[in-house]
């Protein structure tokens, strides 16, 4: 049994279909790649995965179990965590704070024992503090650890993204575009963070643009084009394939 | 702030208001300051829905309303003993509140903002015709004074300084609330929904239970109110007084529990102060809402730290640019 | 006739152009390419004047615009079709039209240009009752196009305006910038879709993380490997970055 | 404020504190109030005051709120020149204010509201209109003894004071065998009354009986002349103003009312104050609020003056022989008397209506 | 019955619609709320009522004295309130305008005191009895100048230029300003035509009632503000509906439920119509893309 099932996930605006009879299988611990031309649906099938949108049908089955109607959080509880293509942070938050919402998930204060402040609280909240800051050490974004995290800059603001989501401790993580807007040394270490996180045993589905970062890091990848998947397969085979070459990749392929 | 230093502050606040009695012994400033504590532990409250979650909520006066009705229908139809009923009417107006919140929370911005004032509207008719009820437009009078533990509280001194407790307690409730998980979660939702609930946040449940607790503290407030004035009667809780909770908030600085008891007590203050001043006071009542509004966006309290934030950027700013050189 | 001279802008206190400069000569078709978030976007809003925190020289005709509001750019003769569109959504598609030549106050005129514009693009005429924002990507992207002729510009800016087509669709807009382009009209073209911008521009530029890389004749830039390593970058995925 | 507080040398005037709308929703009334207020003060200090020594008078603005009405009271209670209090409007401001002036010891004169138990707080709250209880009756009365009427119906503003003239009103009038057609509330800040006189039309009733102030009388009767409504309207005594008549015109012509005062034969002191009041303010003829307040200040007066006789003026003493008083001379009433509830003991009312633009006597 | 109801009901409802579409326009443009509209609509009523009463004019010029004072004190609003904050929260307008709304009133009752001014012509001489039914001159001109200027309202936004400026800039506030409309310009011309009606409302309102205070704007302008939700804030059509609806509800509860209970049901349709049409009746509903 594979990670993650997706079958025939359909997903319309009124008249407009997004994604139409979407099929996809990603193996535990792959880092799958999606591709596909502006508007193919490729932030649309995330914001279905991750419960942001409601499917229209279709259903997604992760290790085992149907979570096509489950939410956004509740499925962050089960490790589905995602990033956003455009940026979403907690703008006018600490950087440690963001990374510190990351742990909600993982922390059970509430109401009450919030308010009480209890020795559980105490020692809970001590170990979030700790973990992030060393997340943020990781990240190299110690330094800002108290700043706005709109005061960032837009390769800092990335990483704080991609803190944030590892402090959600996913088993699947969606990355939407996590190269764009980085400049090319920010894209290598990107890279190898991407391989470090396929290490620490978390499975990535991976949208970009980047095919270089694409390419090299993903070992399997799925086309998608006018919400349709075209083509699938390994990245040598998606790169000779003659309808991603023109729906996508373009003749200079 | 660092917690430690809010606390130290807060813990000195707290005895300089207890010592006021020692020093000085007049009703009047007594009652006062009794009304700032009360409207202060309605500024926090709404300020926890306002400033910390981002819900634009004006009807706060009517759960002020339910909270201070209970307590007194409590007292005068099942002679509940005060603390009884002190307790039960915040219990009871937060029940309400969690009701109103599930349908409310379908509305945002400024829809939300009509649909509670619309409520706050319904609340005060209501206290008005259901007669059988409420005493109608009468209202119900000869609430008796508080009794804690067989102490009765009937001075205004007394009562001054029981509210100082529950205006320092609602402040450390909430201040610490804002400083943990569930207070980091409500900002979440504030700053960016879809992002919060990507974070894992239970949106709804987050914000029904912001509705919950301010609430909560609202029906408290009432409860006082009702024991302190010994009459409720519906003027008290019509629009204008969500508008004036709402005016000590943004007086304070939105999202600021500090600036919400600074901003109470000003806004209580200063009309007394500017009594003298006869017809003219509602002028100034007024004007201070425009001006601190145009001049301090992010009121009295908020603007000091920004201030000072700013200082040291510059300082930084001008560090960087030496090293640079 | 467009030139912009140490061009930056910011959101907020975050940088976004760091001071780049660029020319468009009179009748020229120039394209601005670059990776996702290199600030393409942000070089034609803060052109037009929709940019709130910028600095530097931008110069239309040796006219300093720098310190224009949009109405005033657009009043220069500088249209932008923006990323996104921007269709209003409740107005028919006539009346979108009739908004891009808002700035021209005869109404003869104005009906005018508008028999021309559908002319051009009969599916509009076709569909000149329906909402905007009811019309498929394609045809609100050439509402988008022919809105901005409207104003009967020297200049035209087009953010990305094959985003979200068809590839055939692709191919009958560049085909039809191309046309605008040899009516007279000078154009900046900013795409992703590099390859087609490229072979249909006179000069290009690359844009990374808000600074000029690259710029030269878009046939040397076509083929030059720098560009496809900095941008396009798929073809040398076997070296490793 | 200590320096407001404390006794100045050479300041031994008297003080009476007046708390009572001058803003907000009610602040016309207030308004009225001032112009007797000043008139009694003025005639007071004119003759040397009370035992020598001036009245003064404090305003202070409740709005008629029964939350300010409770800061005053506490201001009031802690000035110690103050020997009596005025006020306040509204039942609601009144009750919420009277536990603060019992537990202190100074008198609260409501001289405005007439709730049957306005003074019930305790022996300091003083009333001087006549009651609702006394007025609804004798409007229902008025109604199925003179008018002969069947059926009445009663629209009332739903207030306390509204509310207590529709319960009297409806009590009496069935209790005597006519029957009420209908009974209507309205808010305070309403001023479409058309659905309510609609409905009533519809009933056809030969009277209508209004728990209403003036502003609201006018508008009611002017959108009921619209509609075709034949009614004969009777009100309570707060309607009896000159505003009255020029708000409404000719549509409340036919507007019956039961005056605390009386216009067709008056007595010295309402003859006196109303030249005075002609005299200060233009020629309008003064009105419920402004008479009231009249004789409310100088009841103050007159009980402190007889305390002096006593020995000194005290907050107790003026609360002591206010509650004696007998047979005093006043505007509004030709002679006051206080029951043991400190309420009028003898109200009278006087039946009066419109004609031409004018108040006259009633007579059928 | 039912028939004279639904005249008083429509009467009513014209007279919010003054008010309810100046709401439509200034949320519709900037998404922001006033609360200080029932204020220059009482402003307008005071300045129409002493130019008749102090200058000996005509209802007309009065008309027009009450639409200009309005229209700058509404503009006036906008300055003050709303373009300092276009981009911050709705919060800052929504104070401030509650500080100006308190400010006007107490200047009001300041300078013209407290007591309620009648309107010194005498309007409701006619009246017209059709089948049982009681119309007055006053009730036929409300509604009809009403009508009147609610379809010169709508022709000017579906007809002119500048009215689809308008309503383009309430869609898309930038796509306007990139089309060359001077959108400071059409946010004034929004406040504009918002306070002059509510100038024209507030002589009409008071001379039909015969009753001009202090405190008149207050309560119609929560009925209007409640109308203009009811039938979704931002569309001048829906305001229309809304406050004729509103109206109409109103009298129809006075008539067959009671009337202390009229407002509590009419807020509590209003509330019930936004569970339903979280954006009211004609509202439009944006999903927000991720
Ligand atoms: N909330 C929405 N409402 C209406 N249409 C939407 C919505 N979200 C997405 N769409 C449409 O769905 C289509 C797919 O969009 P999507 O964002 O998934 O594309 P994408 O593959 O991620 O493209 P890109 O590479 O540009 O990010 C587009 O036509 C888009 O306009
Ligand atoms: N409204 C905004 N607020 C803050 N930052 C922004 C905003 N718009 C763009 N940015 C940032 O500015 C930088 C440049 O963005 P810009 O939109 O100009 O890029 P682009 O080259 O047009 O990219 P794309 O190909 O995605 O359209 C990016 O880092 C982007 O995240
Ligand atoms: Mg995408
Ligand atoms: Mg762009």
């Amino acid at each position: 049994m594979s990670l993650i099932e997706i079958r025939k996930i359909t997903k319309t605006f009124g008249g407009l279909v997004a994604l139409k009879d979407i099929d996809m299988t990603v193996e535990a611990g792959e880092i799958h790649g999606l591709i596909g031309p502006n508007g193919a649906g490729k932030t649309t099938l995330f914001n279905v995965l991750s419960g942001n949108y409601k499917a229209s049908s279709g259903s997604f089955v992760f290790d085992g179990q149907e979570v096509i109607h489950l939410r956004n959080d509740e499925r962050v509880g089960l490790g589905i965590v995602r990033t956003f293509q455009n940026i979403r942070l907690f703008t006018s938050m600490t950087v440690l704070d963001n990374v510190k919402l990351g742990f909600h998930r993982r922390t059970s204060a509430n109401w009450l024992t919030s308010i009480l402040n209890t020795e559980k609280v105490r020692r809970e909240e001590r170990f979030v503090e700790e973990q992030s800051l060393d997340l943020l050490c990781k990240l190299g974004l110690q330094a800002v650890a108290q700043e706005e995290a709109k005061n960032l800059s837009y390769g800092d603001q990335r990483r704080l993204e991609i803190a944030r989501a590892l402090a959600m401790k996913p088993r699947l993580l969606l990355l939407d575009e996590p190269a764009a807007g980085l400049n090319e040394s920010e894209v290598k270490t990107l890279m190898e963070r991407i391989q470090a996180i396929r290490t620490m045993g978390i499975t990535v589905i991976l949208v970009e643009h980047d095919m270089s970062l694409l390419m090299s890091v993903s070992d399997q990848i799925t086309v998608l084009a006018h919400g349709q998947k075209i083509a699938e397969g390994t990245p040598q085979e998606v790169q000779v394939n003659p309808r991603v070459i023109a729906e996508y990749l373009g003749k200079g392929a | 702030m660092r917690p430690q230093r809010v606390t130290s502050i807060l813990w000195a606040a707290v005895i300089v208001l207890a010592a006021i009695p020692l020093i000085v012994d007049d009703q009047y400033i007594f009652h006062v300051l009794t009304m700032a504590g009360i409207y202060a532990i309605l500024a926090i409250s709404l300020n926890l829905l306002l400033g910390s979650t981002g819900l634009f909520s004006l009807g706060h006066a009517a759960f002020y309303g339910i909270g201070a009705y209970t307590s007194a229908l409590l007292t005068l139809r099942l002679e509940l003993p005060f603390v009884a009923a002190f307790v039960l009417s915040g219990i009871i107006t937060a029940l309400i509140g969690r009701l109103v919140a599930y349908p409310a929370l379908r509305l945002k911005g400024i829809f939300l903002a009509i649909g509670t004032m619309g409520f706050n509207e319904i609340v005060r008719l209501l206290a008005i015709n259901l007669d059988w009820l409420t005493g109608g437009p009468a209202g119900l009078p000869g609430i008796p004074s508080p009794e804690i533990f067989g102490v009765v509280i009937s001075q205004p001194r007394d009562y001054y300084l029981l509210i100082l407790v529950l205006a320092a307690a609602t402040y450390i409730v909430f201040q610490r609330l804002i400083s943990s998980r569930t207070g980091r979660a409500l900002l979440a939702i504030r700053d960016d929904e879809i992002a919060a609930r990507s974070a894992g946040i239970d949106l709804t449940g987050y914000k029904v239970g912001a509705f919950t607790l301010s609430t909560f503290f609202a029906g408290l407030a009432g409860s006082f109110f009702a024991h302190y004035l010994t009459y409720v009667s519906p003027d008290n809780f019509g629009l204008n007084e969500s508008f004036a909770i709402l005016a000590m908030i943004a007086l304070g600085g939105i999202g600021n529990f500090t600036g919400s008891v600074v901003g109470a007590f000003l806004l209580v203050v200063i009309p007394e102060a500017f009594r003298f001043l006869q017809e003219y006071r509602e002028l100034i009542y007024g004007f201070t809402i425009v001006i601190t509004v145009l001049v301090l966006p992010s009121g009295v309290v908020g603007w000091y730290p920004r201030f000072m934030r700013r200082r040291k950027m510059a300082g930084r700013q001008a560090l960087a640019v030496k090293e640079e050189g | 006739m467009l030139s912009v001279q140490n061009l930056r802008a910011w959101y907020g206190n975050v940088e976004a152009i760091h001071g780049i400069n660029l020319e468009v000569g009179q009748g020229e078709l120039v394209t601005l390419i670059g990776s996702n978030g290199a600030g393409k976007s942000t070089t034609l809003k803060s052109i037009v004047g929709l940019m709130k925190k910028r600095a530097g020289g931008i110069f239309f005709h040796d006219q300093d615009i720098s310190a224009y509001t949009p109405s005033s750019v657009l009043a220069c003769g500088i249209a932008l079709v923006p990323e996104g569109r921007w269709i209003f959504p409740e107005l028919t598609v006539e009346e979108n039209l009739k908004m891009g030549s808002f700035l021209q106050r005869n109404r003869r005129a104005v009906a005018i240009t508008l028999e021309e514009q559908f002319e051009r693009f009969p599916i509009l005429k076709e569909r000149r009752r329906q909402k905007g924002g009811t019309l498929s990507g394609g045809e609100q992207q050439m509402l988008a196009i022919s809105r901005a002729l409207m104003a009967n510009p020297k200049m035209l800016l087009l953010d990305e305006p094959s985003l979200g087509l068809a590839p055939q669709l692709v191919c009958n807009v560049f085909s039809l910038i191309k046309e605008i382009n040899d009516s007279g009209i000078s154009v900046l073209l900013v795409e992703q879709n590099s390859t087609m911008a490229l072979s249909i521009a006179d000069r290009g530029y690359v844009l990374s993380t808000g600074k000029m890389i690259i710029q030269g004749a878009a046939k040397d830039l076509l083929n030059d490997p720098k560009v496809q390593k900095a941008y396009l970058g798929y073809n040398d995925a076997g070296e490793g970055i | 404020g200590g320096s407001q507080g404390a006794k100045t040398e050479g300041d031994n005037a008297l003080y009476v504190g007046v708390a009572g709308p001058f803003s907000g929703d009610g602040a016309e009334y207030g308004a009225m109030w001032k112009k007797g207020l000043e008139i009694a003060a003025e005639e007071i200090n004119a003759k040397g005051g009370v035992n020598g020594r001036l009245i003064k008078l404090i305003y202070e603005d409740s709005q008629a709120d029964p939350k300010q009405a409770a800061s005053i009271a506490q201001k009031f209670v802690k000035d110690e020149r103050i020997i009596a209090e005025l006020g306040d409007f509204s039942t609601n401001a009144t009750w919420s204010a009277s536990p603060i002036y019992q537990k202190a010891g100074l008198v609260q004169f409501a001289f405005n509201p007439s709730h049957p138990e306005l003074t019930k707080h305790g022996d300091y709250v003083f009333q001087l209109c006549p009651t609702q209880a006394d007025q609804a009756i004798a409007m229902a009365n008025l109604a199925t003894d003179k008018l002969k009427a069947k059926k009445v119906a009663v629209l009332y503003l739903n207030t306390d004071f509204g509310k207590a003239v529709k319960d009297n009103a409806v009590q009496a009038v069935q209790a005597k065998q006519a029957e009420v057609v209908a009974s209507e509330a309205y808010l305070s800040t309403d001023k479409d009354f058309k659905a309510q006189l609609t409905k009533v039309k519809e009933l056809n009733p030969d009277v209508i009986i209004l728990g209403s102030y003036y502003t609201d009388t006018a508008l009611i009767m002017k959108q009921a002349k619209d509609l075709g409504v034949k009614a004969t309207f009777i009100a309570s005594s707060s309607v009896h103003s000159p505003a009255l008549l020029s708000l409404g015109g000719d549509a409340v012509e036919g507007l019956v009312t039961l005056s605390v005062f009386n216009i067709g034969n008056p007595g010295e002191t309402l003859q006196h104050f109303t030249a005075k009041y002609q005299e200060k303010y233009g020629a309008s003829e003064p009105d419920t609020f402004a008479v009231q307040a009249y004789d409310a200040l100088r009841l103050i007066a007159n009980a402190a003056a007889k305390s002096a006789e006593q020995g000194e003026i005290t907050r107790k003493s003026v609360r002591d022989e206010l509650a004696k008083t007998q047979n005093f001379p006043a505007a509004s009433q030709d002679s006051i008397t206080y029951s043991p509830t400190r309420q009028l003991s003898q109200p009278e009312l006087f039946p009066i209506t419109v004609k031409e633009g004018k108040f006259v006597p009633y007579h059928l | 019955m039912l028939l004279q109801q639904v005249i008083n009901g429509l009467t009513l409802g014209s007279m919010y619609a003054l008010l309810a579409v100046g709401f439509a326009l200034i949320c519709g443009i900037l998404k922001m709320i006033t609360f200080a509209h029932g204020e220059v609509f009482m402003v307008g009523a005071f300045a129409g009522l002493t130019a008749i009463a102090a200058f000996q004019l005509g209802p007309l010029e009065g008309l027009l004295a009450a639409m200009a004072v309005s229209l700058v004190l509404g503009l006036l609003t906008e300055r003050i309130a709303f373009r300092p904050f276009r981009e911050g929260s709705a919060l800052s307008p929504a104070l401030i305008t509650i500080g100006i709304s308190i400010i006007l009133q107490a200047g009001v009752l300041l300078l013209a005191g407290a007591d309620t001014k009648a309107f010194p012509y005498d309007i409701g001489i006619y009246t017209f009895h059709l089948g049982g039914i009681i119309i007055s001159g006053i009730e036929i001109i409300v509604i009809g100048l009403t009508l009147l200027l609610m379809l010169a309202l709508q022709l000017f936004i579906h007809k002119t230029r500048w009215g689809l400026a308008l309503r383009a800039t309430s869609m898309h506030f930038d796509g306007a300003g990139l089309m060359g409309v001077n959108t400071n310009h059409v946010v004034a011309l929004s406040f504009a035509l918002a306070s002059a009606l509510a100038g024209i409302a507030g002589l009409v309102v008071g001379a039909y009632y015969g009753a001009f205070y202090p405190r008149m704007g207050v309560i119609i302008s929560l009925k209007a503000l409640a109308a203009a939700t009811l039938g979704g804030i931002g569309s001048v059509s829906g305001a229309m509906l809304g406050s004729l609806l509103l109206g109409l509800i109103e009298s129809l509860t006075v008539a067959y439920i009671s009337a202390g209970y009229r407002d509590v049901i009419a807020f509590a349709i209003l509330i019930a119509v936004l569970l339903i049409r979280p954006s009211g009746l004609l509202g439009r509903v944006e999903e927000e893309k991720v």
